[in-house]
């Protein structure tokens, strides 16, 4: 690959658009494995807004912890979590990251500071708050992020979790992916104040950004990412970005306006950094390859998990204490 | 008769369409009563028990709430005490663990605590179970917790017609009532009255009559309980089965009347079956009923463990038929 | 009596003062009725913040509702509980308000829209805010006012509750009793917020006062509370006050600075708004003769609660259910 | 040997001491427990548990939480996760209906639904009960709502000795332990241990021998069975009497082999009778110990309404010495 004669943004944004585009085609594949029914339960698709765990992840460590949503995969793919045990998750299979207990809602990687899905709205803020605890107690420069919802603003802890996370100096970034939506309400219907507001009660940094475009928002989130390691004072990011598909999958969406579905084409992080690696002298072929390389990972992964063995009975009974 | 409400002009009916038309039925009756949740407005509830109800009562009446489910709660005893009649809907059982101080500590605690001066006529409503592969924080069985508590009504219907007899009830009632929904049955057809009445609470139906054995169950599990009789009777054995529809206050009376016919017990439901309500029942039995018993009282229920969420092993997790067909092996062989 | 000549000011101030003087003589009598074991339980006495709700009630009706804190004597006694059944609920008599149930932590008068008292800190705001909304479907102009304490800025209800009344313009008037302690801990050190920045997240109308001279935060409440009827706007009042005794009866505050605790003296609305009555030609004699009628008051009621019947078991027994 | 704990060379200690005790020991042991709840570490805790540990340990470790129970469980689920031991404070059980989700949707599910990736070891203590004429929202028994959840486990002892040591156990256990206290044995005074060690879980303690009668109990109701038990000994009345110590998981095997001996079995708690912590304990006698009942299983709780201020309504609340007696003359008389 000739990436030498290559600037260094353009080298960047090809890394960002490769973790966006990996996020977008494993979802697109549960999106039809969850049609034909290889996946059952709720699963809830981040299609529209893979650039924010994109962006937030490249700044992050292993050893930084992240708790993620119920709309969370691209949150742990970003993170690093291994795919095969993510797909067989999805599936119930015994080698699932949680042995096919947890699924969609409750996918967790501690090896990659993955804390855990929730599916409890808010329920995932104040235990990443008492991650940011435990790394101010290591005292090795570790941060945490709890990522959410515009939706979970609403909630009683999200408030509790800003306050002892201000008070105590805690060293984690909020990061909200506002996406206009608490399932099938608008989050102007939910919330009356604003997390900009919010962030002024408690001092903190904040800062809003249009999710649009993954090379700014990186940077961004490394500027402050970087202060909240430095400083330990935690601080606010709320990324607008678009949801694509439905709150859940077989969500009809009959509560939205046409207006807005049909203007979903230009609100998409990954088509918009496919054309400004175009743009910028990437040739198309090299674009196609690196999906067919993705595909590729994803069928084998699916394969994998598809073949695998469903969990035994007896052993989850006796994974219920340590 | 046990089934005062079936007559013989039956239509069958969804639960989910029964409560649908309760509360339609309890709003048109009563102007104090009105209904919040969280998209139960214009997206007419997750499981579409609110669909339509909007339109018919407006936004002052039928109430999206923001996702703060303790607040909400807390509002609804509020306006309790302000002379509405709310009923409120918490999405999933599982998240009536964000709302607890509003029903344990206040609701539950008003009427009696502040010596009677006005009761707290509020009714939560809210689904519980397993079988949608929801795994552990969306499938869960926590009614034992609610009857537990002084103060509060809990009810859980198995069918449609009690679904709207109890609803009705239940929002007529003065007291807070936790009114629990079996995910698993909004879309269950089953016979529905023409002229359905509300149905007192408190009260068992004998879902089916037999004499060598009880179940009492209530919610899902009685279809369970029902699809396992049927298959014994091909044996000649013939079980009696209790749907309690009310859980706190339950219907002690006909426990124990059936267990004095059949002097074998079962105890079946979807919870944990460990500090489940079955460990009253029994408890209960064990004492009062000691003497009719000619066998130990068996608990069928769920094994001490989150729901998990893969098909293979929520299909294992049970209650299901081998389970209950061994309890009644053990009673009967 | 002379009232004819006097100014409407100091006609106000009079009244203020003969409410905050009650609630004074009352705790005072409470506070010996605890230390001879006359009554049972815990209770937390209002002395020194007895302003606030003489302030606040003067511009309530009956129609309108209170939610009480545990501290919340003065709060029941100025919205107009009856003195016999408070007092013989304090002694947990039969005729005590709650029939003996409750106790000092759970007043309640429905009778004169006191919606009761609460032992959980926070838990009165949101049934409050069910009131306000109960009011608004009313329509008949009625407001409710939740009171809390500093402590309670910190649980997660109450910003749920800043919300929603926000979100649905709920009529009521928050107002914070701000005494500087929850329990044994400094506000400082649970809130790293305000409510003023809150109240400016939610777009609410915020003042604040030192609740010293009362008739300053009587004119300040009439305004807010006129406000809130016309607009149902939510607004926060918070009043800045000063706890003369520990947080609970029997504390021997150790956690408190000498040096504040030799200050309470300047720090009392009461002998405030005694100084300004005399200023403006209040004859000492009358204010004696009002302190005596008080105290009489109180030695009647105290005698008859002494005198009460216990409750009856079997009729609580028979009470968990309406 | 039912009390290994106990050795010659005893003192006495308060039952609050031994939990600050063990609080300190554990501290010491493993840099990894820390401390937080609301007024523990300046004030040293509303019943002085915590008290002088912030001299020691500092505020690293030692730490005031705002009044804020959901957050603060929560944060300690995530500090856990974090390889943290923390130790939470809640300041009366009551207060817990506030962190219910902290414990019953993340602490209590987080091994299990994540795959056994990492345990969650954390203790959450917390008193219980009345007697303090606290009222309706100060004095509640909630156990019997944690003992029903899948993964967590329930703790109540009954004297210093076993409050140190099961503390200590609880501190080193890796799974989330709901630690509970009655609030009026802080003050009791009772053997101690020179060398106190911790206590295994899940195991009973025989507080008496006897053979006509088991009482099966624990906590604070201990003293009373023990109280009642020595009166009755002068009527040639033997009772024996299990302290359960462990709630969650409970000793089957201790008190399945007492009622092999006596044959009659009562269950007495300060909670709530119905659905509480002896329902279980009673149904599973009644299937497992059937065979073995020579009579009625009878329960001594507190009667269903909330716990009442007064003087006069909380002395006869119960369960007392009467309730208890009456419930032995049933059994034996
Ligand atoms: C405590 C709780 N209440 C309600 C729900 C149901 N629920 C699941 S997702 C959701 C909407 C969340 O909206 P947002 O936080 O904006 O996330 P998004 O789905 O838009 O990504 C709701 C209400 C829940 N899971 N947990
Ligand atoms: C939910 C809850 N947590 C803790 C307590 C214990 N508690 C009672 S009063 C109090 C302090 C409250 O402080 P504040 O709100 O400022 O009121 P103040 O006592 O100063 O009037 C605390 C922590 C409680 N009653 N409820
Ligand atoms: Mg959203
Ligand atoms: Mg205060």
């Amino acid at each position: 690959m000739p990436t030498l004669k290559r600037s260094a943004p353009t080298r960047l944004l090809l890394g960002l658009y490769r973790t966006m585009l990996r996020i977008r085609r494993v979802e697109e594949r549960l999106s039809a494995l969850f049609a034909d029914g290889t996946i059952p339960g709720f699963i809830h698709l981040s299609i529209g807004q893979e650039s924010v765990p994109a962006a937030i992840t490249h700044h992050l460590t292993n050893s930084d912890t992240v708790a993620i949503t119920h709309r969370g995969h691209g949150q742990a793919l970003a993170k690093g979590i291994n795919l095969d045990a993510f797909l067989a998750e999805m599936m119930g299979r015994a080698s699932g990251i949680c042995q096919g207990r947890g699924g969609s809602m409750h996918i967790a990687d501690s090896s990659v500071g993955m804390l855990g899905a929730n599916g409890i709205v808010a329920g995932g803020i104040p235990i990443a708050v008492g991650s940011a605890l435990a790394h101010q107690l290591d005292g090795q420069g570790n941060i945490a992020v709890p990522y959410f919802g515009d939706g979970a603003i609403a909630e009683g802890v999200f408030h509790e979790s800003l306050n002892i996370a201000s008070l105590w100096n805690l060293p984690c970034l909020f990061v909200c992916e506002n996406n206009g939506w608490g399932e099938f309400s608008k989050t102007d219907d939910q919330f009356s104040g604003s997390l900009k507001k919010l962030a002024a009660t408690y001092d903190m940094d904040y800062q809003f950004i249009d999710a649009l475009d993954v090379a700014k928002l990186s940077n961004l989130a490394g500027r402050m990412i970087k202060a909240v390691r430095k400083t330990s004072r935690p601080a606010i990011l709320e990324c607008k970005v678009t949801r694509h598909h439905g709150h859940y999958e077989g969500d009809p969406q009959k509560y939205r306006p046409e207006e807005e579905l049909n203007q979903l084409g230009g609100q998409d992080p990954v088509s918009h950094a496919y054309d400004k690696l175009i743009t910028a002298g990437i040739p198309v072929s090299e674009l196609t390859e690196l999906d067919r390389q993705i595909q590729a990972e994803i069928d084998a992964s699916v394969a994998q998990a598809m073949a695998a063995d469903h969990p035994q009975f007896d052993q989850a009974a006796a994974g219920v204490y340590a | 008769m046990n089934n005062p409400q079936i007559s013989e002009e039956t239509e069958t009916l969804r639960f989910g369409q029964a409560l649908n038309r309760a509360l339609g039925d309890a709003m048109r009756a009563d102007d104090r009563v009105f209904l919040m949740g969280e998209d139960i407005a214009l997206a007419g509830g997750p499981f579409g028990v609110t669909r339509k109800l909007l339109d018919e009562f407006g936004q002052r009446r039928v109430r999206d709430y923001p996702i703060a489910e303790a607040s909400m709660v807390n509002l609804a005893v509020g306006a309790a005490l302000g002379g509405y009649k709310p009923v409120v809907e918490i999405m999933f059982m599982d998240f009536c663990t964000l709302a607890m101080d509003a029903l344990v500590n206040q609701a539950a605690k008003a009427h009696f605590m502040f010596g009677e001066q006005g009761p707290v006529p509020l009714v939560l409503r809210t689904p519980h179970g397993g079988g949608l592969n929801a795994g552990p924080q969306h499938s869960q069985c926590l009614e034992a917790w609610f009857a537990h508590i002084p103060g509060l009504i809990v009810v859980c219907p198995s069918n449609a017609a009690d679904a709207y007899g109890l609803l009705r009830a239940a929002i007529d009632n003065p007291n807070p009532v936790v009114f629990v929904e079996n995910k698993r049955l909004y879309s269950a057809k089953s016979e529905f009255p023409a002229n359905p009445q509300p149905i007192e609470i408190g009260k068992a139906r004998t879902a089916r009559s037999g004499s060598d054995l009880t179940i009492v169950t209530y919610g899902n599990t009685v279809h369970l309980a029902e699809q396992v009789a049927k298959q014994r009777a091909d044996q000649n054995i013939d079980i009696e089965i209790i749907d309690l529809r009310s859980l706190q206050p339950w219907d002690e009376t006909a426990v124990l009347t059936s267990l004095s016919k059949t002097h074998r017990l079962i105890v079946l439901h979807e919870a944990t079956e460990a500090f489940g309500i079955g460990a009253e029942i029994a408890a209960r039995m064990a004492d009062i009923g000691f003497d009719e018993l000619d066998a130990p009282i068996i608990r069928v229920g769920a094994p001490f463990m989150p729901v998990p969420y893969s098909v293979a092993l929520e299909a294992e997790f049970g209650p299901n038929a081998e389970q209950l067909n061994t309890a009644i092996d053990r009673l009967l062989l």
